[in-house]
C-alpha cells in the first residue's frame, strides 16, 4: 500500500512530463489525486503494514499529515484545472511593473505538482531518519519549478531564495542526522539503524552530547523548512510568488512535512530521556514565531505575504504546543489539522481575488463580498478561523493549546500567547475588513477583468475553498471521534495527551 | 594509514582557505572541483577497508559527481552566463582567510567536547568537516554572485559528507546515495535557476535579488 | 429544557432558510421573523414548563469536543436572563420585517434580507445558548457567535465609511474582550481538571481567585459596556439597525451581567476589594455614562451612553450584594443582588422600547441629530407617546419601571449605610446613584423635550409621518410592559429566585428571606396606584373648571416677539450647556464658533462635539504604541539573502554555545 | 395618636397656600408697607380658576397636562410625609425616595411642559431647572440619609419619631448641620431667593417662573397650589427635623409642628428680605456647599 501511495504520484509525473495534450493531463492529475485519495482513505480503514524493513510505515501522525497532504492536493488539484485552462497563454504584461512575461511550461507545471505529492508522501511514511531527509530535501526540489511558475523577476528571487535557504538549512538537518547516527553508534560501536522505532527503543543508550547536538542541528534544519522565526526568511517571498494553489500546498502540506520531521526528533530525544530541552527550545521558537507574525502582519500591504506570515504564526503555535506537552500537544496536533485546511481556504481566495482585481496589494481591493459573493464572504470567514474565533476548528485547538500551557502553570506563556493572538488578529483583521467591506471601487473591481460586480463566479474557483471551509466549520462544532483518537495517538508520540 | 587519512584532510582544509582567498569565478570552481576528488578519497580511507564494495562505490559516486559533474555545470553555466569573472565580496580576501582560520579553531574547539565514537579514525575529522561547512557557509553570506551561493551551498555539502563518511561510515549506502542525488538534483536545479537570473538581470549578481522584503530604509 | 432546545434548534433552522431564500426579501423575511415568533413563543412555554418542575431542568447531548460537553441547564439566574430575551426578540423581530419593508440600510440590504434575517436568528440563538450553557467550551462558542453575529448586523449598512469603523471598533473591543474570558476558563478548568461549569463550581475557592475575578471584570465588563471597557458601545449601536440595537442593548450587554453574576459561583468566596472594584467600575460607568449621555446629540449615541450608565448601577448592586456577602449582611446581600436582578430586567424592556423609538424616528425623518428634530409628538403621536414612557421611566420616576431598580439599589445602599461595617460602600453608592439619577433626567428630558415637543428644527421633521403598524406595535407593547413592570417587578422575582432562595444557582446566598425583605417595598406600587387615583381626580376637577369656559389657540408668547420661529428655540447642545460645563473635566466639549463680527454681522455658526474619550487619550494611543513598537522590527525583513543565510548560522551558533554552557 | 395621619394631607391641602401668603407679609412687613393680605394667595387661585385657558398652537397635551400631573404628584407626597409626631400614612424603608421620585415627576412635567412651548425663554428656564435640581438632589439625599443613619432607619416616619431633644444633644452638631442644608435645598426646589425670585418679572433672570410663562387660567391656578404644596411638604420635612419636641399629646404636637411651619414662612420671609438673589453661576456653589455640609453631617453621626 505505502509503496504504492508514493508511486503511484511518481509515475504520474513522469506521465505528466511526456504527455502531449492539456487536457489529458489536467485528467491525469484529478485522476491521480482522487486515486491517491482514495488509497489514504483506505489507510484509514486498515493501517497499512511496515514495508522495507521497517523503513516505510505510517504511524498516527504520519497517517494525520498524510491525510493532510492528500486532501489539500485533491483541493488544489481541481482547483488547479480551472486555474490552468483560465491561465492566459504566451507572453503577457505583469500586472505590477508591466514587464512582459510567460509561464512555465504546463508539462513542467503538472509534473512537478505530482512529484512534490509523491515526496511529501514519503516524508510522511518514512521511519528512517536518513530516508525522511531525502525525503523532505525532495520537497524543496520539487516545490522549486513550482514557484517559478510565472516566469518573472520576483518569482524567480522568491524560487532562488526558498532553494538556497532550505537547501543549507536542510544541509543542517543531515548533519544532525548524521549525528544522530554517531550518538547511536554509541560505545559498543554497532551499526547505528536510524530508523526510529529502533533508536526510541535504545533511547537510553543514545550518547546525550550527540544527542543533543543532533536535536539543535535537526531543530534548526527543519526549522528553516517549517517557517519558524527567524529561520522563516523564505516563506512569505515564496508563498507570496507562486501560484496560489501552489502557496497553498506550501502552507498547508510542506510545512507540516517539516514539523513532522521536528517531531520525529523531539521523539527520539525524549526517548534519550533529554525531552525537557526540546520542550524549551520549542516553546522559545514558537512564541518567537507568533510574535514576529505579528510584527508583519500588522500594516501589511500585500495580502499573500500576510496569509504567508499568518502561516509562521501558526507553525509557532504548532512548536508552542508541542513544546508545551500534555493537553498542548494535543491541541498542536489538532490545529495543524485545522491550520492546514483553512489556510487552503484562504490561500485559493486570495487566487480567486488576485484573478480578478489582478494586485495583490490590499489597497487595491474594495468591496470583496459585492464583487465576490462566494468568495468575498469565505474570504472573511477564513480569516475569523485562522485567527481563532469560533465556531471555526482553530479556535479549539488554539484554546486547547492554551489550557495545556495554564495546566502546567505557564501562565506568562499564556499571556503572551494571548496577547500575539491578539495582535496578529487585529492585524489581519483589520486588512481582510478593509478588503471585503464597503462599496466596489469606481468602474467595477477591476478594468482589467472584464467582468460585472456580482455576476455568478466560475464554479469550481468558489466551491473548492467553500468546501474546505464547510469542514473547517465542522471541526469547529464537531471533531469525528476517529479524528480524535489519531490525533490523541500522535500527540501521544511526543508525550501529549 | 591514519597518517594519509590526517594528510587528506589538512589537504581539504587548505582548499577551504584557498577558496575564500580566490578571486576570479573559474579559480573558485576549480578549487571546489578538487576538493571534491579529495572528498571521494575520504570513504576509501575513512571507511572500513581500503577496497571494500560500499566504499568504492560511494567514492566513484563522489568523485564522480562532485569533482567532475558539478564543476562541469557550474563552468557551462559561467559560460553561459557571460558574467565578468571577478567574485565580489562584501568582505575582503584576507579578512575571509582569517575568518577561515577562526573557524577551523571552532572546529576544534567543538570536536574536542564531543566523545569520538571508536569508530573514527582520526581526531582530526569532525573539527575539519565542521570547519569545511563553515566555510561553505562563510562562502554563501559573503560572496554577492549567485553562483558563488552555489559553491558555497556545495562545499557546505562536502562538510557534511566529509563527516558522514567519516564519523558514519556504516550507514545504510541506499541512503548515501540517495543523499547524493539529492545533492546532484539541488546543484542541477540550481544551475537553471542561474540560468535563468542571467537572463532576467543580465547578470548573475544577487545584489538585484532584494526585491521582496517588508522594510525600505528611509 | 428541550423545549428550549427546540428553539435553538428552530432559529438556526429558520436562519438558515432565510439565508438560502435570501433572493427574495418577501420570503426571507417570512422565514426569519416567523421563526423567531415560533422559537420564542416555543422558548417561553419551555421556561413555563421547567420552572413548574414538569420537565428535567438540565439536558447533556454527547458532543465530541476536545474539553467540551454539550450541556445546558436552566437555573434561577439563567431564566431570569431569558425572560426579557423572548419577548424582546420577537417585537424586534416584528419591528425589524417591518422596517425592512421600509428598505432600511440602502439598496443592497435588499439583496442581504436573507443574510441580515440569518444573522438576527443566529444572534438570538447564541443568546439563549449563552445564558445555558454548562460548559465552558460551549459558552465561549456561543460567547463568540454572538459577537460575531452582532457585529455583521452593525456594519449591515456596511456603504458607510462611519459604520465600517465603528463595526471595527466593536469587533476588536469584543474579541480582546473574549481573550480575557478564554484566560479566565482556561485557569479554572486547568484547576477544576474539567470546563464543565458544575466541576469548576465545585472546585471553588483556593489560589488565584482574585486574578479569575480580575478576568471576569475585563472579558464580562466589556460585553456590558462598563466603564473604561465600553468604547464600543457608543460606536456599534448607532451604527446598527434599530431593532438589533434595541437587542443588543436591551439582552445582548446582559449577558456581561450575567457572567459576571456567573463567575461569582467559580471563583470562590470573594474578597472586599472585589465588592470596591466593581463599585468603582459602576460609580465610573454610572455618572461617565450619564454625563457623556448628557453631551450628545445623536439619539442613539445618547441611548448607548445611557446604557453604560444604567450597567454601572447595575455594578452598583453587584458590588453591594459582594461586599454584604463578606460581612455577612443578609440584608444588604439580598437587596444589592436583587436591585442588580430587577434593574436588568426593566433595563432590558426600556432600552429596548427606546431604541425602537428611535428607529421609528430614523425612518421618519432620516435624521437622528436632535438639534435637527422637534415637534413629532403631533406628527408621530405613538411613536411620541411611547418614547414619553421610556423617557419618563428611564428618569427613574415612580411609579415606572426604571424607578424601581433605583430604588432597590438605595434601598441597599441604605441598609448598607446602617450597618456600622458598611457605612462607607453604602454612602458612596448612596451620593453616587443620586448624581446618576439627576444626570439621567436631564439627559432623557432633553431627548424628549428636544426630539419631539417644539417647533421641528428642519423640513425632514416638519414632514415626518408616523411610522407603519408593523414598528409601532411593538413599541406600544413596551410601553405597556414598562408602566406594567413598574407595578408588579416584584412578582417574577418572587417567582424565579423566591422558591429557593440560596439554591443551586441563585446568586443570592442561603436562607436569606428575599421575599420578607422585599415584602415592604409592596407599598411603591401602592403609592403608584393611589398616585394613579389622584392623577384621575385632579383630572376631573381640571375638566370640571374648563368646563363653559372660553378656550383659545394662539402663538406662544415670546416677551412680544411677534414672529417666534423654529430656530429661535433652545437646542439640545444649549440645554444641556450649563451641566455639561460641570463637567468639563470629563467631558472635553469642544466649542467651535465664528463669533459675528462688525456691525452688520454676517452669518455665523456655533457647533458642539464631544470625543469619545477613553478612546481617544487611553486606547488609541496604547494602540498608536504598540504598533510603533512593532514597526522597530520590520528591518528583519530586508530581503537580502546573504544575510538570512547568515540568521541561521547564527541561530545554530548561539544555540550551541548555550547547549555547549547548559551542558551537564 | 394616629390622628395626624389621617389629618396631615388634609391641613396640608388646605393651608399650604397660606405659606406664601405669610411669606410676602413678612417681607412686606420688613419692607415697612402694608402688603397683600394673608389670604392673597386663596384669591389668586380663586380668580384663575375662574378664568378660561389659552394655549399656543405649538403645544401638545403634554402642555396641558403637565399641571395635572405635578399636582397629582405632589398631593401624594403629603401622604409619605409625616406631620405632628405621627406616622405618615405611607410609610415604609426608604419612602423618602418616593417623595424624592415624586418631586422628580414634578419638575419632569413642568419641564416638559416649558420645552412643548418651543419658547427660546421656557427652554431656558427649563435648563436652569434642571441643572439646579440635578445638584440639589444629592444634597436632599444626604441630609435625608444622614437623618436617617441619626435614627437608624430610612423611613421618614422612623426619622421623624426619632428626632428628639436627647438625639439633638446626643447627635451634637450633626442635626443643624443636616437643618442648613435642607434650608438651602428647601429654597432652591421651592426657587425662593437667594436661588430664584418669585415676584421677579424679567423673564432672563427667571428660573421657576419663566418655565410656566405660556400657562394660564386654571392651569395656571393648578401650577401655583402644587407649587404651595411643594414648600409645605418639603417644610415638613424640615419642621420634623428641627423642631422634635413631643408632649406625647397628639393635638399638642400637632399644634408645635404648625407653628413650626408659620415660623417656617416667617424665616423664609425673614432670609428673601434680608439676602439679595445669587448669580446664576453662584447658584450651584451653594447647591454643592449644601450637599457638602450633609455630607459632614453623615460623616459626624458614623463617627
Amino acid at each position: 500500500m505505502i509503496p504504492a501511495l508514493i508511486a503511484l504520484p511518481a509515475l504520474a509525473g513522469v506521465a505528466a512530463f511526456t504527455l502531449k495534450r492539456d487536457a489529458v493531463r489536467r485528467a491525469l492529475l484529478i485522476g491521480a489525486a482522487i486515486g491517491h485519495g482514495a488509497m489514504t482513505a483506505s489507510c484509514w480503514w486498515r493501517r497499512p503494514e511496515p514495508v522495507a524493513s521497517g523503513w516505510l510505515a505510517l504511524d498516527a501522525a504520519g497517517l494525520l499529515f498524510l491525510t493532510l497532504t492528500s486532501l489539500l492536493f485533491l483541493a488544489s488539484a481541481v482547483y488547479a484545472a480551472h486555474y490552468l485552462r483560465h491561465e492566459e497563454r504566451g507572453r503577457r504584461t505583469d500586472f505590477k511593473e508591466g514587464l512582459l512575461f510567460s509561464n512555465a511550461p504546463e508539462a513542467v507545471f503538472t509534473g512537478c505538482l505530482l512529484f512534490f505529492l509523491s515526496t511529501m508522501t514519503l516524508v510522511c511514511a518514512s521511519r528512517h531518519l536518513g530516508l525522511l531527509w531525502v525525503a523532505v530535501e525532495g520537497t524543496t526540489l520539487a516545490s522549486a519549478p513550482l514557484i517559478y511558475f510565472h516566469r518573472h523577476h520576483r518569482s524567480l528571487e522568491a524560487t532562488w531564495k526558498y532553494l538556497v535557504i532550505c537547501s543549507v538549512g536542510i544541509g543542517l538537518a543531515l548533519l544532525g542526522t548524521l549525528c544522530l547516527a554517531v550518538a547511536g553508534a554509541g560505545s559498543e560501536g554497532g551499526p547505528a539503524s536510524m530508523v526510529i522505532d529502533d533508536l526510541i527503543a535504545r533511547g537510553g543508550t543514545l550518547q546525550p552530547d550527540w544527542l543533543r547536538l543532533a536535536f539543535l542541528l535537526l531543530l534548526v534544519g527543519y526549522g528553516t523548512k517549517m517557517g519558524l522565526a527567524p529561520l522563516h526568511t523564505w516563506l512569505p517571498d515564496a508563498h507570496s510568488e507562486s501560484p496560489s494553489l501552489v502557496s497553498a500546498l506550501l502552507s498547508g502540506a510542506v510545512l507540516n512535512c517539516a514539523f513532522l520531521a521536528v517531531l520525529r526528533s523531539q521523539q527520539v530525544l525524549e526517548a534519550g530521556g533529554q525531552g525537557d530541552l526540546g520542550r524549551n527550545l520549542l516553546m522559545t521558537f514558537g512564541l518567537a514565531s507568533m510574535g514576529l507574525a505579528g510584527v508583519f502582519v500588522l500594516g501589511q500591504t500585500d495580502y499573500k505575504r500576510m496569509l504567508a506570515y499568518s502561516s509562521v504564526e501558526h507553525m509557532g503555535i504548532l512548536a508552542l504546543g508541542v513544546g508545551i506537552g500534555g493537553a498542548g500537544a494535543r491541541g498542536a496536533m489538532l490545529h495543524a489539522v485545522n491550520h492546514s485546511l483553512t489556510k487552503g481556504v484562504l490561500f485559493l481566495v486570495a487566487g480567486n481575488i488576485l484573478h480578478l482585481y489582478r494586485t495583490k496589494e490590499v489597497a487595491g481591493v474594495r468591496g470583496l463580498v459585492r464583487a465576490l459573493p462566494i468568495s468575498g464572504p469565505l474570504w472573511i470567514a477564513g480569516m475569523l478561523a485562522v485567527t481563532g474565533s469560533p465556531p471555526f476548528g482553530p479556535f479549539l485547538s488554539e484554546f486547547t493549546v492554551l489550557y495545556g500551557a495554564l495546566e502546567q502553570g505557564r501562565s506568562v506563556v499564556a499571556a503572551l500567547y494571548l496577547v500575539f493572538l491578539a495582535i496578529v488578529f487585529v492585524g489581519m483583521g483589520q486588512t481582510v475588513l478593509r478588503m471585503s467591506q464597503g462599496p466596489l471601487p469606481e468602474g467595477g473591481p477591476a478594468p482589467a477583468a472584464g467582468r460585472p460586480a456580482g455576476a455568478a463566479e466560475p464554479w469550481t474557483s468558489a466551491m473548492v475553498p467553500a468546501a474546505l471551509a464547510l469542514i473547517v466549520l465542522m471541526l469547529g462544532v464537531y471533531v469525528p471521534p476517529a479524528l480524535d483518537a489519531i490525533v490523541l495517538e500522535a500527540a501521544g508520540l511526543v508525550g501529549g495527551r | 594509514m591514519t597518517g594519509w587519512l590526517d594528510t587528506l584532510l589538512v589537504l581539504i582544509v587548505l582548499t577551504n582557505l584557498k577558496l575564500l582567498g580566490t578571486s576570479r569565478l573559474g579559480g573558485c570552481i576549480r578549487v571546489v572541483a578538487a576538493q571534491g576528488v579529495l572528498l571521494g578519497g575520504l570513504p576509501l580511507l575513512a571507511g572500513g577497508g581500503l577496497l571494500a564494495p560500499r566504499a568504492l562505490l560511494l567514492a566513484a559516486a563522489g568523485v564522480g559527481l562532485k569533482g567532475i559533474v558539478f564543476p562541469w555545470l557550474l563552468l557551462r553555466a559561467l559560460r553561459e552566463a557571460k558574467v565578468q569573472r571577478e567574485v565580489q565580496p562584501y568582505l575582503g580576501f584576507t579578512a575571509s582567510m582569517l575568518i577561515g582560520a577562526g573557524v577551523l579553531g571552532i572546529g576544534l574547539w567543538a570536536g574536542s567536547r564531543l566523545p569520538l565514537p571508536t569508530a573514527v579514525r582520526s581526531s582530526l575529522l569532525v573539527p575539519v568537516a565542521l570547519a569545511t561547512m563553515l566555510t561553505g557557509l562563510l562562502v554563501v553570506v559573503s560572496r554577492s554572485k549567485a553562483i558563488t551561493q552555489v559553491l558555497g551551498y556545495l562545499v557546505f555539502e562536502n562538510g557534511i559528507y566529509a563527516f558522514g563518511v567519516g564519523i558514519a561510515p556504516d550507514a545504510p549506502v541506499l541512503v548515501e546515495l540517495g543523499i547524493l542525488l539529492d545533492v546532484f538534483v539541488a546543484v542541477f536545479v540550481m544551475g537553471i535557476m542561474i540560468f535563468h537570473i542571467n537572463r532576467e538581470f543580465d547578470d548573475i549578481d544577487t545584489e538585484r535579488l532584494s526585491e521582496l522584503r517588508d522594510w525600505r530604509p528611509e | 429544557m428541550h423545549l428550549i432546545l427546540a428553539a435553538i434548534g428552530i432559529l438556526l433552522i429558520g436562519g438558515l432558510g432565510a439565508l438560502l431564500a435570501g433572493g427574495s426579501r418577501r420570503s426571507a423575511t417570512l422565514l426569519g421573523r416567523g421563526s423567531v415568533h415560533a422559537a420564542c413563543l416555543v422558548g417561553a412555554i419551555g421556561l413555563a414548563f421547567s420552572w413548574a418542575g414538569r420537565v428535567p431542568a438540565a439536558v447533556q447531548v454527547p458532543w465530541s469536543v476536545p474539553l467540551g460537553s454539550f450541556s445546558i441547564a436552566l437555573d434561577p439566574l439563567s431564566t431570569w436572563f431569558i425572560l426579557p430575551l423572548l419577548p424582546l426578540a420577537a417585537l424586534a423581530a416584528s419591528y425589524g420585517g417591518a422596517s425592512m419593508e421600509n428598505g432600511h440600510g440602502g439598496p443592497g440590504a435588499v439583496r442581504r434580507a436573507g443574510a441580515a434575517w440569518f444573522f438576527f436568528n443566529v444572534l438570538v440563538a447564541s443568546i439563549l445558548v449563552v445564558l445555558t450553557a454548562r460548559n465552558a467550551i460551549l459558552f465561549l462558542v456561543a460567547w463568540e457567535v454572538m459577537a460575531l453575529a452582532s457585529f455583521f448586523l452593525v456594519t449591515w449598512d456596511d456603504e458607510r465609511r462611519e459604520v465600517r469603523d465603528a463595526g471595527w471598533v466593536y469587533l476588536v473591543a469584543t474579541h480582546i474582550g473574549t481573550a480575557f474570558l478564554l484566560a479566565f476558563f482556561a485557569l479554572l478548568g486547568a484547576r477544576a481538571g474539567s470546563l464543565d461549569f458544575d466541576a469548576i463550581a465545585a472546585a471553588r475557592g483556593g489560589a488565584a481567585g482574585g486574578v479569575c475575578f480580575l478576568l471576569a471584570v475585563a472579558g464580562f465588563g466589556t460585553k456590558a459596556g462598563l466603564m473604561p471597557f465600553h468604547v464600543w458601545l457608543p460606536e456599534a449601536h448607532p451604527a446598527a439597525p434599530s431593532h438589533v440595537s434595541a437587542l443588543m442593548s436591551g439582552v445582548m450587554i446582559k449577558t456581561g451581567i450575567y457572567g459576571l453574576m456567573r463567575a461569582l459561583e467559580f471563583v470562590g468566596p470573594p474578597a472586599a476589594w472585589w465588592g470596591w472594584i466593581l463599585l468603582g467600575v459602576g460609580l465610573l460607568s454610572g455618572i461617565g455614562g450619564a454625563a457623556f449621555a448628557l453631551a450628545q446629540h445623536d439619539l442613539k449615541r445618547l441611548l448607548a451612553y445611557s446604557s453604560i450608565e444604567n450597567m454601572g448601577l447595575v455594578a452598583l448592586g453587584l458590588g453591594l450584594g459582594i461586599i454584604g456577602l463578606v460581612a455577612g449582611a443578609p440584608a444588604v446581600i439580598a437587596l444589592g443582588f436583587a436591585a442588580a436582578l430587577v434593574h436588568v430586567f426593566n433595563h432590558a424592556l426600556l432600552k429596548g422600547l427606546l431604541f425602537l423609538g428611535a428607529g421609528s424616528v430614523l425612518h421618519a425623518t432620516g435624521r437622528l441629530d436632535l438639534n435637527r428634530l422637534g415637534g413629532l409628538l403631533r406628527r408621530m403621536p405613538w411613536t411620541g407617546g411611547s418614547m414619553l414612557v421610556g423617557t419618563a421611566a428611564l428618569s427613574g420616576l415612580p411609579p415606572l419601571g426604571g424607578f424601581v431598580g433605583e430604588f432597590l439599589l438605595f434601598l441597599a445602599a441604605m441598609q448598607a449605610t446602617l450597618t456600622p461595617a458598611l457605612a462607607l460602600p453604602g454612602l458612596t453608592v448612596l451620593v453616587g446613584v443620586a448624581l446618576v439619577a439627576g444626570l439621567a433626567a436631564v439627559a432623557f428630558t432633553k431627548v424628549f423635550g428636544i426630539a419631539f415637543l417644539g417647533h421641528p428644527r428642519s423640513p425632514e421633521a416638519d414632514g415626518s409621518r408616523e411610522s407603519r403598524n408593523g414598528m409601532v406595535i411593538p413599541m406600544a407593547v413596551l410601553a405597556a410592559a414598562c408602566v406594567a413592570a413598574g407595578f408588579a417587578w416584584i412578582a417574577p422575582l418572587l417567582l424565579v429566585f423566591g422558591r429557593d432562595p440560596g439554591g443551586a444557582a441563585s446568586p443570592l446566598p442561603a436562607g436569606v428571606p428575599l421575599g420578607e425583605l422585599l415584602g415592604e417595598t409592596w407599598t411603591v406600587p401602592i403609592a403608584g396606584g393611589i398616585l394613579l387615583m389622584v392623577l384621575a381626580g385632579v383630572i376631573l376637577i381640571r375638566v370640571g373648571l374648563l368646563r363653559g369656559r372660553p378656550v383659545r389657540a394662539s402663538v406662544t408668547w415670546d416677551c412680544g416677539y411677534a414672529r417666534p420661529d423654529a430656530r429661535m428655540q433652545y437646542s439640545g447642545s444649549s440645554y444641556v450647556q450649563p451641566l455639561t460645563g460641570l463637567f468639563h473635566l470629563l467631558l472635553r466639549t469642544r466649542i467651535d464658533f465664528d463669533r459675528p463680527a462688525a456691525i452688520f454681522p454676517g452669518s455665523s455658526r456655533l457647533s458642539t462635539t464631544t470625543p469619545a474619550l477613553f478612546r481617544k487619550l487611553l486606547y488609541e494611543p496604547a494602540f498608536e504604541r504598540v504598533r510603533l513598537a512593532l514597526q522597530r522590527f520590520k528591518w528583519l525583513q530586508h530581503g537580502r539573502l546573504q544575510l538570512y543565510v547568515l540568521y541561521i548560522v547564527i541561530v545554530f551558533v548561539l544555540l550551541l554555545i548555550w547547549m555547549a554552557w547548559s551542558a551537564p | 395618636m394616629r390622628t395626624w395621619t389621617w389629618l396631615h394631607p388634609l391641613i396640608a391641602l388646605a393651608f399650604a397656600p397660606l405659606l406664601g401668603g405669610l411669606i410676602a407679609r413678612t417681607k412686606a412687613v420688613f419692607a415697612g408697607r402694608t402688603g397683600a393680605p394673608v389670604l392673597q394667595p386663596y384669591f389668586d387661585l380663586a380668580k384663575l380658576f375662574r378664568k378660561g385657558a389659552v394655549y399656543s398652537r405649538t403645544t401638545t397635551t403634554v402642555f396641558r397636562a403637565a399641571p395635572t400631573v405635578g399636582l397629582a404628584a405632589i398631593i401624594v407626597a403629603t401622604l409619605v410625609v409625616p406631620f405632628g409626631g405621627a406616622p405618615a400614612l405611607l410609610a415604609f424603608p426608604g419612602d423618602f425616595l418616593l417623595v424624592v421620585g415624586l418631586l422628580a415627576i414634578g419638575r419632569f412635567a413642568t419641564v416638559i411642559a416649558a420645552l412643548d412651548t418651543g419658547s427660546s425663554f421656557e427652554g431656558m428656564g427649563a435648563s436652569r431647572e434642571v441643572q439646579f435640581a440635578a445638584l440639589a438632589e444629592p444634597a436632599l439625599f444626604l441630609s435625608l440619609a444622614a437623618a436617617g443613619l441619626a435614627a437608624g432607619g430610612s423611613s421618614l416616619s422612623r426619622m421623624q419619631a426619632a428626632a428628639s431633644v436627647e438625639s439633638w444633644l446626643a447627635a451634637g452638631p450633626a442635626l443643624p448641620l443636616i437643618a442648613a442644608a435642607l434650608i438651602a435645598v428647601v429654597l432652591a426646589e421651592n426657587s425662593r431667593i437667594p436661588v430664584d425670585d418669585p415676584n421677579t418679572h424679567l423673564e432672563l433672570t427667571m428660573i421657576h417662573e419663566v418655565m410656566i410663562l405660556d400657562h394660564g387660567g386654571p392651569d395656571l391656578g393648578l401650577i401655583l397650589y402644587g407649587a404651595a404644596l411643594k414648600l409645605w411638604v418639603m417644610g415638613a420635612l424640615l419642621v420634623n427635623i428641627v423642631l422634635p419636641f413631643r408632649a406625647g399629646d397628639a393635638w399638642v404636637d400637632g399644634g408645635i409642628s404648625l407653628a413650626g411651619m408659620v415660623l417656617l414662612a416667617v424665616a423664609i420671609g425673614t432670609i428673601e428680605s434680608s439676602m439679595a438673589r445669587l448669580r446664576l453661576t453662584r447658584v450651584p456653589q451653594l447647591l454643592v456647599g449644601a450637599a457638602t455640609l450633609a455630607a459632614l453631617a453623615l460623616v459626624l453621626v458614623l463617627r
